[in-house]
């Protein structure tokens, strides 16, 4: 694990990759199932074990404990935590330069606009999430006329009639919900203003320090790894189904892949590159959560560093 | 209630080559008081769960009152069964394990017996309250007795009822028990290894061989009551049932050996 | 030969429990174990002393769903056992039923009861009944076929309707199986409303919990835990006292 | 007082899981509730067919999981209950512990494990531990504690140790009340390798439930119940016959 | 091996009116044979229960070979305790029952006989392989006896050993076990209700009074061996016993009137 390892080439560099949620076709997984499968972390010296989390936050754990290296993560979540209890987590890429939160009725439901929603049910996962109130702010729709109901991950609900506005990711349920014959009409923050941050990757401070050098080369075959799903989605799609089960629907992949691939570029990434971050961004999220969720202050530039993709825009 | 047992055989099953009764023919007048007597293993307690309908016959018939199958006799409660052990429900006091009859057995079924009345019966009156894993075991099987004697069927079969009991209780309950059967006059098969015992209280005395039990002897006991030990015509029954026993006894020892 | 009085046992238990609760402190601290990976009894005992009253509402609507889950529970396996008792020849197809539905797991039934019954404490209860339901179903069934050969030579020698025999005689009987069907039945029983909580709950311990999990907030996490294992606890010995009583006639002592 | 034979109630159990799975395949078809609600038997049993060697291989790993820790937790749960027998006075403290255990929801040790154990099958069998040992433990320390006071007093009358007394004595005594746990532990050994394969496994049918649920393919979904239903009632048939043969001095029969 | 009991008293929690032993005082010489009668619920399995020291008395002392009491006595093996109940292991044949001495008793204690040897001793050798429900109630209480017969103690405490026995058995193991008992004199307190059988064993009787149980009698039986019912000697003392016993029930149903 020393700076010298990668120098001999018979020995490659050990990292554990944990995605934050199931094998499906997130862009961040999807750049590490290509660069595993292409050979492009071969080819950075590098042997990459990919593991799965649950998306209940083992994944944080493990990176926090040293267990896993790098993992993926929404920026607000992440934000949240460095906040409360102080994992120390860093962000070294911002693939998701915008978020995939949105909010969902039936096309059916006579649900035009956020003011619409007063009157009828809104439906939350865990808690009421702060993009939720900044968004009914920001449209000018009454919070106190709205009831807010709390789901977990279940679409049906909203098909079955026992919500009427159901909390989705843009790039996951409107597919499946569409495919049950039921089309949706969506809102998301950022069509109102509402700063919003997609998928990260992340790793430790400690991790950061020790690993420097890996982790620069996994990034670079990451994105290489993203990049050439941007090229094929379609042949990237075929090795997201090498990862998932048989279940798997595979334009559902590739609707998600697509979505993602979408938000993954913005004025910013065209500038300097995937995956870049400023601390505008990092801040003016800080700042919505502080607001609408009392989350305490924290030093945004600990949250994420650039370096990493800096130097390794610089290797080959 | 007249009974009649007709070349009755039964085998446990897994036990072929030992069975239990072989070939029994035997038929008792309704009223009569039969005790059973042979040694031990024979066959007696088979019989009497038999009769009871506990278990199948693996041949022969028995009749109850003319005709009914001890099944049909048992279900209309003509039946009453003491078994060996006292069988009592742990968890009911004395008056309880009486008091239960009233509740299991079929909804208008006459009892001849209060709980109390059976209790002091066999002087248990003081006991009334106890469970019975605080009973002695002659107070246990006085119990049994007593639950026997509350229900009010017409045949009573009864397996070593007094055979935890010391004598004096022994001679006390079998007074009383003549006193109650005589005027009720029950079928009794009184399954006994007491012989002073069994002629004290029967009209008749069946003597089963070692097992496979067969009938080795059919004694008349034609002695009035209240009978006598010292009485010579006792004394003459006595030999010859002691007789009969022994053998048969030395019979079979000499046909095994 | 000492007899060993339920004080002596109750200071045992409070010494034991004392040691394991040390030794965890003394772990954490001693190897500085970050709060976010395993928090210190300490700290927990603080959050929960400071949370008292929310945590108090939520321990009532968890409490309270557990147990009219356990009692639907209980009542279902009952029934059922008492039903294969008198009917034995559905025993085999209706147990296959009941290995089914044990099999499933929760978290496929769990949205498909919210789907039906709503957000409100129904589905929680009957989650909370599947749960604790097979256990005491095939205690009382094991307790209930487990007679004394003796009684029940004098029941039938009584020709007792099968529901009298079940009555006074299997019943009675199986009181001890139906005991420790209880002491197995009582913690699931808490478990299994708090997993029934776990998502998509209006309140309760166990979306306290959740929301504690889903923060990373282990201190929140594991405060619900004392408060489930305490009452745990009471509702075991409260068992274990009531079968003292009530199965007065079996030698219970492990102690000579 | 037909006998009843395994076989009629083999038949009988056939009958009875047949009409339940056409009423439901009826019930789907007549209301034509949508698949992702609860699809029909048929459809389930079709997805089987077409993925049946992926689910015999997800099979032989859960059922691997299932099966070391159910041997695991009835290992730990006759061993603690032996102890206590044999030490009767920590027992109150010891149950005291191993309720807390049990009232801890798993997943918030399940990522414990995976920290202190790494990625592979040693957590997963750990967590089926856990979950199956407290009904053996509280079954086994009932039936080891209910033994007949005659016995018992022959024992003392022998002044037989306290290992042989539980040796030769509680041990048999607490068999039916050991197959009774194991009755119980069996279904729940498989639902716990599948919970704690629902997360972060990286194989066995609780992945590929998980996997399906998060897509909400339900077909997917139930297809591994039926896989698990039939493990269950196969492991309690078995443990059904076993009991039959070796409590053979205990009547049993519920038929007359 | 001698025993001394002196002012023992037993009261069974719970039953504070009604003390099961009231101040019985004894001595027995080693190797003597002592019958034990009286009615039941005298608190004769009481008086044995607590010489084997499975409970402990209300107040009194015993002592076993001249100063031991009887938890030590017990742990030397000195005492072999014969319940009135059978209390055979269900789970075991015939033969394990017996055989199950050799492997909870401590390594090294020395067996008088082997399982099949005391099988042979009551005639249960055909019955070797059988399981104790399948034994009728005659043929378990041998089984306890072989068991018994088994031990290699110096103090043997039996209650109602021949209870369940025929008389042609009973006498036949009278026999057994006389030869047994004159060459190693154990001393033995043998409880039974049939005073017979008392007096063609014992060299003493010890005769008790109802509930709460005292001392009421204690009768010499100088009779040498074997004993003859028709001896004149032996119907003297055989009188003498059934007066101890039935004048103190006369005293105790005055006195309870
Ligand atoms: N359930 C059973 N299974 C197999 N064999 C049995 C069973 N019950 C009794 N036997 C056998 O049948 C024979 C007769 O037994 P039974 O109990 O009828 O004898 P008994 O005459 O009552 O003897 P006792 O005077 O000792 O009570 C015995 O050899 C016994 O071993
Ligand atoms: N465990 C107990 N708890 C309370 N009372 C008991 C207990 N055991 C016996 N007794 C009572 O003590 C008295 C003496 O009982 P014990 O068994 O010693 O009598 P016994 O002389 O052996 O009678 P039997 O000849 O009927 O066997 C009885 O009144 C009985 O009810
Ligand atoms: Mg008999
Ligand atoms: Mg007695």
């Amino acid at each position: 694990q020393t700076p010298g390892a990668a120098s001999t080439p018979e020995e490659p560099d050990q990292l554990v990759f944990m995605a934050g949620y199931k094998p499906q076709a997130n862009l961040p997984f999807v750049g590490v199932y290509v660069a595993q499968e292409k050979g492009f972390f071969a080819g950075q010296n590098l042997e990459v074990t990919i593991e799965h989390s649950a998306g209940q936050g083992q994944h944080l754990q493990m990176v926090s404990s040293g267990k896993v290296h790098i993992t993926t993560q929404d920026a607000g979540i992440l934000l949240r935590r460095r906040s409360d209890p102080g994992l120390p987590l860093v962000s070294i890429a911002l693939i998701g330069q915008q978020g995939q939160q949105a909010f969902a009725a039936l096309d059916t439901s006579g649900i035009h606009t956020p003011q619409d929603w007063e009157g009828k049910r809104v439906g939350y996962k865990g808690t009421p999430p702060p993009e939720l109130f900044a968004l009914i702010q920001a449209a000018g729709a009454d919070l106190d006329k709205i009831e807010l109901v709390n789901v977990g991950f279940d679409p049906r609900l909203l098909v079955e009639d026992r919500v009427d506005v159901y909390p989705v990711y843009k790039s996951n349920e409107p597919y499946i919900l569409e495919q049950w014959g039921h089309p949706v009409r969506l809102w998301a923050p950022e069509d109102y203003g509402v700063p919003s941050l997609g998928l990260t990757y992340v790793t430790s401070d400690e991790t950061l320090a020790s690993h420097t050098d890996q982790l620069t080369r996994f990034l670079k075959a990451a994105l290489q790894g993203i990049a050439y799903a941007e090229e094929h989605p379609d042949k990237a799609v075929d090795i997201v189904l090498q990862y998932t089960g048989p279940e798997t629907d595979r334009d559902h992949m590739l609707f998600m892949l697509l979505e993602e691939i979408e938000d993954a570029h913005s004025d910013l990434t065209d500038e300097h590159g995937l995956g870049w971050q400023t601390r505008e961004q990092w801040e003016s999220l800080a700042q919505m959560l502080i607001e609408y969720e009392g989350m305490q202050q924290v030093d945004v530039e600990q949250v994420f560093t650039n370096a990493l993709l800096e130097q390794a825009a610089g290797i080959k | 209630m007249d009974l009649t047992v007709s070349c009755l055989s039964h085998v446990y099953p897994g036990r072929k080559t030992r069975p239990a009764l072989e070939a029994v023919d035997f038929t008792v007048p309704s009223g009569q008081f039969v005790a059973l007597v042979g040694p031990s293993g024979c066959g007696k307690s088979t019989l009497l769960r038999l009769i009871a309908s506990l278990i199948q016959p693996t041949a022969g018939r028995i009749e109850i009152d003319g005709g009914l199958t001890p099944s049909q006799a048992a279900a209309a409660q003509h039946i009453a069964w003491m078994s060996q052990s006292p069988a009592l429900l742990p968890w009911l006091t004395a008056r309880d394990n009486i008091a239960i009859l009233r509740r299991v057995l079929p909804e208008g079924t006459r009892l001849r017996l209060s709980p109390d009345e059976a209790l002091s019966m066999v002087g248990l009156e003081a006991a009334a309250e106890a469970y019975p894993f605080t009973l002695s075991g002659g107070m246990q099987q006085r119990l049994a007795l007593a639950r026997l004697l509350t229900l009010d069927s017409s045949l009573w079969l009864m397996d070593e009822p007094f055979a935890a009991l010391d004598e004096l209780t022994r001679e006390r309950l079998s007074q009383d028990l003549l006193e109650l059967w005589q005027p009720l006059r029950p079928t009794v098969l009184w399954v006994t290894h007491n012989i002073y015992e069994a002629l004290r209280l029967a009209n008749r005395v069946l003597v089963f061989t070692p097992q496979p039990g067969r009938i080795a002897a059919d004694i008349d006991v034609p002695l009035p009551y209240p009978r006598e030990e010292a009485d010579p015509a006792f004394q003459q029954v006595l030999l010859q049932v002691r007789q009969a026993l022994s053998l048969n006894r030395n019979q079979y020892e000499a046909a095994h050996a | 030969m000492k007899p060993h009085t339920p004080d002596s046992s109750a200071r045992a238990a409070l010494i034991i429990v004392l040691v394991f609760v040390l030794l965890w402190e003394g772990g954490v601290r001693l190897f500085s174990v970050p709060v976010y990976l395993l928090p210190a009894p300490s700290t927990i005992l603080l959050t929960l002393a400071q949370n008292a009253s929310m945590y108090a509402q939520a321990t009532l609507l968890t409490v309270g769903e557990a147990l009219a889950g356990l009692l639907l529970g209980v009542l279902a396996g009952v029934i059922i056992a008492v039903l294969l008792t008198l009917v034995p020849h559905i025993e085999a197809g209706v147990m296959s039923l009941a290995i089914m539905i044990k099999s499933t797991p929760l978290v496929a039934i769990a949205p498909l009861l919210t789907l039906w019954l709503g957000f409100g404490v129904l589905p929680k209860i009957i989650i909370t009944a599947l749960l604790t339901f097979f256990p005491v179903l095939v205690n009382v069934i094991s307790g209930l076929q487990r007679v004394d050969g003796a009684l029940l030579d004098l029941f039938r020698s009584w020709r007792a309707s099968r529901w009298k025999l079940f009555l006074y005689l299997r019943l009675p009987s199986a009181v001890p199986y139906i005991f420790a069907a209880l002491k197995i039945s009582a913690p699931l029983a808490i478990t299994g409303a708090v997993v029934a909580e776990w998502t998509g709950a209006s309140g309760g311990l166990g979306r306290v919990m959740w929301l504690a999990y889903a923060n990373l907030n282990l201190p929140y996490l594991f405060a619900p835990i004392v408060i489930l294992a305490a009452i745990g606890i009471s509702l075991y010995r409260l068992l274990a006292h009531a079968e003292r009583r009530l199965v007065f006639w079996l030698p219970s002592s492990t102690v000579e």
